[in-house]
């Protein structure tokens, strides 16, 4: 029997030369960064869906994130990066680890033949459109030497959000969607004596 | 600032809606539960307030506030209706006993605030908005899903939605980037009309190179819509979720979620496809899209027929019911035309009608009898004749009978379909009108046609006196649709 | 004599109070009978004999005509009048149509001429005779007034029948006859005191459904006239044929039309296969037999020949000459195996029919004499039938010939009755049935002699058989009812003579049979050599090439067509004389067997019966025509509409049924195939939808995550599509 | 009177208001309200009759006519109006409704109830007959089904929830299928008025050419599938074989009121919609499919009398009886001629009240013995020979007998299909000949087993028919002798419209 | 690097969020998918908006799309609370009261 656990993380190492390669090959040196990046981003992925520890999964989730958060900066936006940053990585992930704390671990939960059995599916769905779509498709961009410098500055980005013809109301509309999500979470994970003492349960209604 | 004050003028129901939200919060807060009528009847006020903003709005001149919310009476027609829905929601919940009286603040909290997020949705044609207004709806809903959290099937219903709502979110998000990608911008009206130069920006170019990608993502957006409606293969949280939530708040979902979902789909299909000057090939394309989404309405409406058959449930049978009405509302869609759009949007305003009495009905059940089973409900059109009969005449709506507006809705649908090419849609149709028939009166044959039963009625004066106007206005609108149809011509004029 | 011309203005309203008069009598008899005094009896005998006599003055006015009329240029003008003469008629299915006499109209008038005019005679006198019968007779009866209602009714049917000028209307009061034969027949199915309840219910209905086969033939048959011709009136009927002959000869749709019009005969009159009714129509009161089966509504289908004869083409004669010969002889030796009284009257009724219908078929002389027969035969055979009830009636019910005898004592006027018209239709001298019959078999012979068909020949043997056979069993009647030693003491000590109404009645009818042929006594013409008063009336003398009496203006192409009229003279003069030597020879015979037998014992019938033993068997069985209709027609109809009502329970309302059985076969769906859904589209749906509901099911786990993926795989689905299509 | 039609069909429903008003005990008043709102139809609907000059239809167009716009944004109006074919049908409603009260008095179950519902399908019944807009038509046609519904669903036999959803489903099954085709009439002419979709028929402008493709649908023409739509949808109705199994199991679970409605009335709709709403809209593909037509409806003659002899049920019997009768409609209109057609249109009213008064004759019988066994009574002319006169009246008018209405109908049929032009129809008419003979042997054979033979000692103490039981069916009765006496009397009314259907349909034939 | 390699990074990481939702049995995978398909989307939106020269738009979006996830990361989170209290699990498949 082979060591899967060894077989996997050799894979990701493969994984992780191959991106970085790349990278190198497609853009020199700068494109090491991106192979680094893409590096975290999918290896987190593969990662998490591979790992039987919750803890562990969560925890590979943040490489993503900060996959990500690189990718933002390479691409130009910093704000967004450090965003991404702050945001998952310190927000949404300590979130998820909260939840995962308690749930009890249960190692027997991933099936080998699911998971394998859907990255070879999902795999090879991704892989054929990518072809049929990469050979043809035309995004829509500019021109390398057409393209405008990024704007980097975050007051840029606070214009934006109250500049009344951009994006006021989306950011309002924000706020209220914060206070909802807020309300209904904080709703829903109060504990009362009230609440599971009042009414037996009885069935949906 | 000018822009400002004009802007918030335009979107003065919207403001106004979200301060009663917050009021009703805070309300709440302040009275720490111990008046919870009180929040129901302020909650109810407000909405009388909105809703009459909005009435004065009707055929204004449309205009475009803060670049992307498009006040206009398409919208307004929506929005209207939500209004109407909330507050009936509203009286649902102050008339159902099983409420806990705790809470309450954010029971109306939740349902206002899901209210703002289909004002937006229905009023953008940008896509940043509408998902934000999408997501915002979802949200609400879930924890309304899960409202009742001491109870297993409210917290399961929860669970499910948020899982398979996320996951159709995501997706969505993810084809509205493709789409990004594809034609450089988020306004859909933008995206549609934009071409000419040798770039590939706009949906036109696109479509000529492109067609593969322009279709994945595609599909990914509608099925952000198509979740929001239950239309199939998007449907499966709707009957364990229906079942699950709390009767008020799946009379929500049923009623003013859905036809948010409809609203933006319409939104979104004319403003891609159904804009002045669209190049023919977005025609062509619009036409492709109309045959997926019959193809789609076809299942729909079978499966949803189908499956309500065997249900033993009323809740879940109406569950089923409404994915098949998505069914039928998707010919008047799937048509891309105004006068498809305009059947649709009447079926969606005889939609509010009936469901909405329909629920009511359900939910005074719940209350009366103790179980929503429909063999529970024997007899007992003898015991509660002004609720039975009216209920009847919801069952008669649904089913697309006259003299009901259910039946000239699906007249209009009908109508619209055979005269746009799609009649082997509506046969299918008419023939899922007769399954649906079976399965509708199994609630009349319980209630009238067995002995009296033992259980006594509840006496509702102000729920009975709304379910039997709801009742009337399903007939009247019946014998009487001009005035509606009149409406939705005015409100269709995108 | 004045008062003997015909006078349209008045004379067809007189006629029209024909019908008019028991019609109101049966309208006050049914509402109010039962409460006026002897239950309304006295009030539509009255009334019956208020039409008797206008019938006989109009009869009278017929008679005078024929006798003394002639036109201007000397020659004999027919008998022939029609109700628009005096401007009577009537629209019937429409009166303010655009088009009044377009052919979508039917206009409706009287009819009167001298076949309508001898006929409307006997049937007003027999009818009379049997109300004033049937006073004594059903006497006591629990359903009196309803009796004379419908035998009130059932004269008005006649009555009509005869009067109609069209086949339609005449249609119309067919059928009436056959209801109110179906309610007379049934008279006794609700007596709770009859033993014969439950054969006289089974009775009426097989009398009514096979007379109605019988009808829907006929039906068929003037519809197919009319669609050529677009009139149902006789005459009208008449020129058309005739000149559609003229000019294209006949065709093979008027050969087929003409066969189901003598089907309504077949079924009306007794005729061979549809003759199985009229025996068991016996289960009727007996005036009710004497007045429908042997008089009246059994003489309806023969009349209707008389009225259709020109539209029938030669072939169709043919088929009718062997179809009555057939049923003559037939029936006869039926006759002579039966016991019941009422059987051998009803059974020789059935043979002399066949005579009619064999007479008429032979055409010229045959039509004359068959119609003339149905004259003669209708009173002596209500005679004898009414005799025979007066039998029953003095035997206190009892119809069992073996039962009586010597009777001839007890009941002389009876006897004498029944002898006199026993000897009319066996066909003595003297007697009206010699004159009638005689001619039938004497127009068998002319055919034959003037180039004859297969059936004129059958004809000419079995007729001449058949009249030995009848007079053998006629006789045989006699002698074992009325002569010997009583078999059965206790019938024989109550029998008694029959109260006056009843002998009255018998007594008339009687002389009719012996002088309703010929008045012999005028003229000393025993043999029948002169014209009878029906040809006279006819307008026939012996130039029997000339109908005109009968179808004033029409030119028969279907009988003697191309002969001189004085070789058929002469061969008349030739067939008659044989026909009256062959006539008496085997009535003689027949009567002569029946006396060693019978009266003088010196052959014993018994030897005959085990001699012939199977056919006596197979006779006696009546052929066993009845269990073979039994087995085939209705065991066949009966297990075809099980069939149906099979299919229809679980083929056409279970179409799906076998969907769900194959579904269930597979094991698909199991549970749910519950009992709600039992047939029918409710079928279809519930089983294809429950089973696709099922499937459906298996979709909704309940688990989320395969919501996911299908929701995926539908995406996927759709995509694909998308991009495919 | 200028809304004599509107009157007569809302009176009902005022009817029914003021009886939902009254409290559920009152039960007398109930009855009375119910009586007089049958009543007032009834006078009006018989002074119409009188009133009506045939000639007014000899050229298509309508008395009594009504028209006002309904729902303008689809150009749907409230259009009303009576001639030869329809008016005769308004009658036979107003009375068989009337007597329908008295028929019901036997009812003791939620009577408020069922009075209400019972004039609410009068409403829908009269709507149907007097629509002159396809809209309107199809409006009451459906309204009619609910009380049906509800009707059979609550006061029916054992099996009444199975008979009701199955009556419902069926009908409904047709009706989507109708409301398709009417649609897509609308969508080609612009109008749902039915005289002008006649007459866009006649011109031929009503080809289906302005929808898209042709107006094709599964591979078929556009005048095909309509008519297809339509006349399944009013064959359902008729009902002909083999639509005809919703049939015995409504008609046996119905109570006897209900029952006589829907055989008296019910069952002329679908005919009635034919002639009205079907041929002459769709001519072409009427006249193509004329043939099938008529085998169809000698086919349901032959099998509607063959089943109905080997029923043992005595209401399933007379339920099938039906089927065999209302074949002749299909019979006499599929010939395409003036008599066929008048004899199809008599016969629907012959048959309303002959298959009307024998419901009747079931009901009583049931009311006494509570089973409807064929087999298993005997000899009831004894204690009943009222009853015993009147069924036999009854079942001799079924069976067409001559002076009965249903002869002169019969035969004006078989004559009309027999000169159809098409000389195949001879043969269907020789066919359906068979049919006339077994419907008598059945029938006799009904009379045979329930009234003659030896009396059942079970039934010695039966009362004989009361007053309201007599006054129920006598009218039906008389009716069924005066028509057979008498044809004119309705011929005369009917036949101008019926020359004018005819030559239109004929005019499509050339 | 050109625009192609981040649109190929960004689906495959779609493709692994599905895999993840759909594959493993516990309801925080599910939570985890989801992020990794709001991250794939925003990895898309900012590189588009950086190729196409068209202001900030996708950079925006990607802003609200952290914003978003952060709410429904809280609402989940607190529903996903609630069944385990109530089922004492966290598998989803162990709450299929509501089924057929």
């Amino acid at each position: 029997m082979v060591d899967l656990q060894k077989v996997f993380y050799s894979g990701l190492a493969l994984l992780a030369i191959a991106l970085h390669g790349w990278g190198l090959a497609s853009a020199g040196p700068a494109g090491l960064a991106f192979g680094g990046c893409a590096t975290l981003v999918l290896g987190g992925a593969l990662m998490c869906l591979w790992e039987r520890s919750v803890v562990r999964s969560a925890f590979s989730l943040m490489a993503t994130f900060t996959g990500c958060a690189g990718f933002f900066i390479l691409l130009g936006a910093d704000f967004v990066g450090m965003a991404q940053i702050l945001i998952y990585v310190g927000g949404i992930l300590a979130l998820l680890l909260f939840g995962v704390m308690l749930s009890p671990p249960d190692m027997a939960e991933r099936k080998l033949a699911r998971v394998g059995g859907g990255l070879l599916v999902m795999g090879l769905g991704v892989a054929w459109v990518s072809a049929k779509v990469a050979a043809s498709v035309k995004w829509a961009q500019l021109p390398a030497d057409e393209l405008p410098a990024p704007s980097t500055k975050a007051e840029d980005i606070g214009i934006a959000f109250i500049a009344p013809d951009q994006y006021v109301v989306p950011f309002e509309l924000a706020a209220v969607l914060l206070t909802v999500a807020l309300v209904a979470a904080v709703y829903i994970a109060r504990r009362r004596i009230s609440d599971f003492t009042a009414e037996p349960d009885q069935g949906g209604r | 600032m000018d822009i400002y004050l004009d802007g918030m003028k335009a979107i003065a129901p919207e403001l106004v809606l979200t301060a009663l939200a917050l009021v009703t919060l805070v309300a709440d807060l302040l009275m720490r539960g111990r008046n919870s009528r009180f929040i129901g009847y302020i909650t109810l006020a407000g909405l009388a307030v909105v809703g009459m903003m909005l009435a004065m709005r009707v055929g204004a001149e449309p205009q475009t506030v803060f670049g992307m919310v498009e006040v206009d009476s398409f919208g307004t027609f929506f929005k209207l209706f939500t209004v109407a829905s909330v507050a009936v929601v509203t009286v649902f919940v102050l008339s159902d006993r099983s409420e806990r009286k705790d809470g309450i603040g954010e029971y109306y909290f939740l349902l206002l605030g899901a209210a703002i997020g289909i004002f937006f949705m229905v009023s953008t044609n940008h896509l940043l908005l509408l998902m934000l207004g999408l997501e915002l709806l979802s949200l609400a809903s879930y924890s309304l899903a899960g409202f009742h959290k001491g109870e297993r099937k409210s917290a399961e219903a929860a669970m499910k939605y948020v899982v398979f709502g996320g996951l159709s979110a995501g997706v969505m998000l993810y084809g509205i980037s493709l789409l990004y990608g594809l034609t450089g911008t988020l306004e859909l009206d933008v995206m549609a009309t934009q071409a000419g130069n040798a770039m590939p920006f706009g949906l036109v170019p696109q479509l000529d190179h492109n067609v593969i990608p322009v279709a994945i993502a595609m599909v990914m957006v509608l099925a952000g819509f198509a979740y929001k409606m239950s239309v199939v293969p998007f449907h499966f949280w709707t009957p364990d979720v229906y079942e699950g939530a709390p009767t008020p708040v799946t009379t929500f979902l049923a009623v003013a979620s859905k036809a948010a979902g409809v609203a933006a789909l319409l939104r979104f299909l004319g403003a891609l496809f159904m804009t002045e000057g669209v190049q023919p090939v977005v025609e062509w394309y619009g036409d492709r899209i109309g045959m997926l989404l019959a193809i789609l309405a076809a299942v729909t409406m079978t499966l949803g027929n189908l499956s309500a058959l065997r249900q033993s449930s009323l809740k879940r049978m109406l569950a089923y019911s409404s994915i098949a009405h998505a069914g039928y509302i998707l010919i008047g869609v799937a048509t891309l035309e105004p006068d498809g759009f305009s059947a649709a949007m009447y079926y969606m305003a005889a939609y509010y009608f009936m469901n909405l009495g329909a629920f009511g009905v359900l939910l005074y059940f719940e209350s009366a009898v103790g179980s929503d089973r429909i063999e529970d409900l024997k007899g007992f059109g003898w015991k509660a004749p002004l609720i039975s009969i009216t209920m009847v005449a919801f069952l008669v709506s649904l089913t697309g009978l006259p003299p009901t507006v259910g039946f000239y809705g699906k007249y209009l649908l009908f109508k619209a379909g055979i005269d746009h090419g799609l009649s082997w849609l509506v046969f299918v149709a008419a023939i899922n009108s007769v399954v649906s028939l079976f399965y509708y009166f199994s609630v009349a044959k319980a209630l009238f046609l067995s002995e009296p039963a033992q259980r006594p009625a509840l006496s509702q004066p102000l729920f009975a006196a709304l379910l039997t106007g709801l009742g009337l206005l399903t007939i009247w609108f019946g014998l009487m649709p001009g005035s509606i149809e009149e409406f939705v011509q005015r409100c269709l004029l995108l | 004599m004045e008062f003997l011309h015909f006078d349209p203005a008045t004379d067809f309203k007189l006629l029209l109070a024909v019908p008019l008069i028991p019609l109101t009598g049966y309208l006050i008899q049914i509402f109010f009978g039962r409460k006026l005094p002897r239950k309304g009896d006295w009030l539509l005998t009255t009334g019956m004999f208020v039409t008797m006599m206008i019938t006989l003055l109009l009869f009278a006015k017929a008679l005078y005509h024929a006798y003394t009329g002639h036109g201007d240029d000397g020659h004999a003008t027919p008998f022939w009048h029609h109700s628009s003469e005096a401007g009577m008629t009537w629209s019937w299915l429409f009166q303010d149509s655009e088009a009044p006499n377009s052919p979508l109209n039917l206009t409706v008038g009287i009819l009167y001429d001298g076949l309508g005019a001898s006929m409307l005679a006997v049937v007003g006198v027999v009818s009379f005779f049997v109300h004033l019968f049937s006073m004594g007779y059903m006497k006591g009866d629990h359903r009196y007034h309803i009796f004379f209602a419908n035998i009130s009714l059932f004269t008005v049917a006649m009555l009509g029948l005869v009067l109609s000028d069209n086949i339609l209307f005449l249609f119309v009061f067919w059928e009436v006859m056959g209801l109110m034969s179906y309610l007379l027949i049934g008279h006794f199915s609700h007596d709770p005191k009859s033993h014969r309840i439950t054969q006289a219910a089974a009775a009426c209905k097989k009398a009514f459904l096979t007379t109605r086969i019988g009808d829907c033939c006929l039906f068929i048959g003037f519809m197919m006239f009319y669609l050529h011709y677009q009139t149902f009136s006789f005459d009208g009927l008449w020129q058309a044929t005739t000149q559609d002959v003229m000019v294209n000869g006949w065709q093979s749709w008027q050969t087929t039309a003409g066969l189901f019009l003598f089907g309504g005969t077949v079924g009306k009159s007794a005729q061979f296969p549809l003759h199985i009714w009229l025996p068991d129509a016996m289960e009727g009161p007996t005036p009710v037999s004497a007045m429908i089966h042997a008089a009246t509504m059994v003489a309806a289908g023969v009349f209707l020949l008389g009225r259709l004869y020109p539209v029938l083409s030669p072939d169709v004669l043919t088929v009718i000459t062997g179809v009555g010969a057939l049923t003559a002889i037939f029936a006869a030796t039926i006759g002579m195996t039966v016991f019941d009284i009422k059987g051998v009257l009803a059974y020789s009724t059935i043979s002399q029919l066949g005579f009619m219908v064999a007479g008429i078929g032979t055409g010229g002389l045959g039509l004359i004499a068959g119609l003339f027969h149905m004259v003669t035969h209708a009173f002596f055979k209500a005679c004898l039938f009414l005799s025979a009830g007066s039998v029953i009636h003095g035997c206190h019910h009892e119809q069992d010939m073996r039962k009586m005898g010597g009777l001839r004592k007890k009941m002389p006027v009876t006897f004498m009755c029944m002898l006199v018209c026993t000897l009319a239709i066996s066909g003595i001298p003297l007697f009206s049935g010699f004159y009638s019959k005689d001619k039938i078999v004497q127009s068998t012979i002319m055919t034959n002699e003037l180039g004859g068909t297969w059936a004129s020949s059958f004809a000419g043997i079995a007729l001449p058989l058949a009249a030995s056979i009848t007079a053998f069993y006629m006789f045989r009647l006699i002698f074992m009812t009325f002569f010997g030693q009583p078999r059965d003491k206790h019938v024989n000590d109550h029998a008694h003579e029959s109260p006056l109404p009843m002998t009255i009645a018998l007594t008339c009818l009687a002389i009719l049979g012996m002088f309703a042929g010929q008045f012999w006594l005028s003229n000393l013409d025993i043999m029948g050599s002169h014209p009878t008063w029906f040809e006279t009336l006819l307008g026939v003398s012996h130039d029997y090439t000339n109908l005109s009496g009968l179808y004033p203006g029409v030119e028969l192409q279907n009988t003697y067509v191309g002969l001189d009229a004085a070789k058929v003279e002469a061969v008349s003069h030739h067939a008659h004389s044989s026909a009256v030597v062959l006539s008496l020879s085997v009535a003689s015979l027949g009567i002569i067997l029946a006396m060693l037998m019978y009266l003088f014992k010196r052959l014993d019938p018994a030897k005959f019966t085990e001699t012939f033993a199977p056919i006596y068997r197979t006779v006696l069985n009546k052929y066993y025509i009845d269990e073979f209709a039994n087995k085939t027609v209705i065991r066949g109809s009966m297990v075809l509409s099980a069939v149906l009502k099979w299919f229809d329970g679980f083929i056409v309302d279970g179409i799906v049924l076998s969907v769900g059985r194959i579904n269930k076969a597979l094991g698909f769906f199991a549970a749910w195939f519950d009992k709600t859904f039992i047939d029918g589209l409710v079928n279809l749906v519930g089983a294809v939808s429950n089973g696709l509901g099922a499937a459906l099911r298996l979709l909704q786990t309940g688990r989320i995550q395969q919501y996911v993926s299908f929701a995926v795989g539908g995406g996927l689905l759709t995509a694909a599509w998308l991009i495919l299509s | 009177m200028e809304n004599i039609l509107s009157l007569i069909t809302f009176i009902p429903l005022v009817g029914m208001m003021v009886i939902i008003c009254l409290p559920k005990q009152a039960i007398g008043l109930i009855k009375g309200v119910s009586l007089v709102a049958t009543g007032i139809p009834l006078v009006l609907a018989t002074q119409l009759y009188f009133a009506y000059d045939p000639a007014h239809g000899a050229d298509g167009s309508y008395w009594a006519e009504e028209q006002f716009a309904w729902i303008k944004m689809i150009n749907a109006n409230y259009h009303v109006g009576v001639d030869g074919i329809s008016l005769p049908l308004v009658w036979l409603t107003s009375l068989l409704l009337f007597l329908g009260v008295p028929a019901s008095f036997g009812i003791k179950k939620s009577q408020k109830a069922y009075y209400a519902l019972l004039l609410l399908l009068e409403v829908g019944i009269f709507g149907v007959f007097i629509s002159l807009d396809y809209f309107l038509f199809y409006v009451f046609w459906e309204i009619m089904l609910l009380p049906m519904y509800f009707l059979i669903g609550i006061w029916g036999g054992p099996r009444r929830e199975y008979a009701a959803i199955k009556f419902f489903l069926y009908t409904l099954a047709g009706s989507v299928l109708m409301l398709i085709a009417i649609i897509a009439l609308r969508l080609d002419s612009g109008t749902f008025s039915i005289p002008l979709l006649v007459e866009m028929a006649s011109n031929g402008t009503l080809t289906g050419a302005s929808l898209p493709g042709g107006g094709e649908l599964l591979g078929m023409s556009f005048s095909t599938w309509a008519f297809w739509f339509l006349f399944v949808g009013f064959a359902i109705k008729i009902p002909v074989f083999p639509f005809h199994t919703w049939l015995p199991d409504a008609h046996v679970q119905a109570p006897t009121p209900i029952s006589v409605i829907l055989a008296g009335i019910l069952l002329k709709l679908g005919g009635y919609g034919l002639m009205r709403a079907c041929f002459p809209i769709l001519p072409g593909a009427f006249v193509e499919n004329a043939y099938f037509l008529g085998i169809l409806g000698a086919f349901s003659i032959v099998y509607g009398s063959f089943v109905a002899l080997g029923q043992t049920d005595f209401k399933r019997m007379v339920a099938y009886s039906s089927v065999s009768h209302m074949g002749y409609v299909l019979l006499g209109t599929g010939a395409l001629t003036v008599w066929g057609t008048d004899g199809a249109a008599m016969q629907m009213f012959a048959h309303g009240t002959s298959s009307a008064a024998m419901f009747m004759v079931v009901g009583v019988i049931y009311d006494r013995a509570h089973h409807r066994d064929l087999n298993g009574f005997g000899g009831l002319s004894q204690p009943m020979p009222v009853y015993w006169g009147l069924t036999t009246f009854c079942f001799f008018a079924a069976l067409g007998l001559p002076t009965m209405s249903g002869f002169i109908a019969e035969a004006l049929t078989l004559v009309g299909a027999f000169q159809s032009s098409d000389t195949r129809f001879q043969a269907l008419v020789l066919f359906s000949v068979i049919g006339i003979v077994i419907t008598a042997a059945f029938l006799l054979w009904a009379i045979q087993r329930v009234f003659l033979g030896p009396l059942n000692e079970k039934y010695k103490d039966y009362p004989d028919m009361n007053f309201r039981e007599i006054f129920c069916m006598a009218p039906l009765l008389f009716l069924c002798l005066l028509l057979g006496v008498f044809p004119h009397l309705i011929l005369d009314k009917m036949e101008p419209s019926i020359t004018h259907l005819v030559n239109l349909l004929q005019s499509a034939a050339n | 690097m050109a625009l192609g390699a981040y649109v190929a990074v960004s689906a495959a990481l779609f493709a692994l969020g599905l895999v993840t939702i759909a594959a493993r049995r516990n309801i925080l995978y599910v939570l985890f998918g989801i992020e990794m398909i709001l991250n794939a989307a925003n990895i898309n939106f900012v590189a588009f908006n950086r190729f196409n020269g068209d202001g900030m738009d996708g950079r925006m979006f990607a802003i609200f799309v952290i914003i978003l996830a952060a709410a429904e990361a809280a609402v989940a989170l607190a529903i996903v609370l609630n069944v385990y209290h109530l089922f004492g699990s966290t598998k989803p498949s162990d709450a299929d009261l509501l089924r057929e």
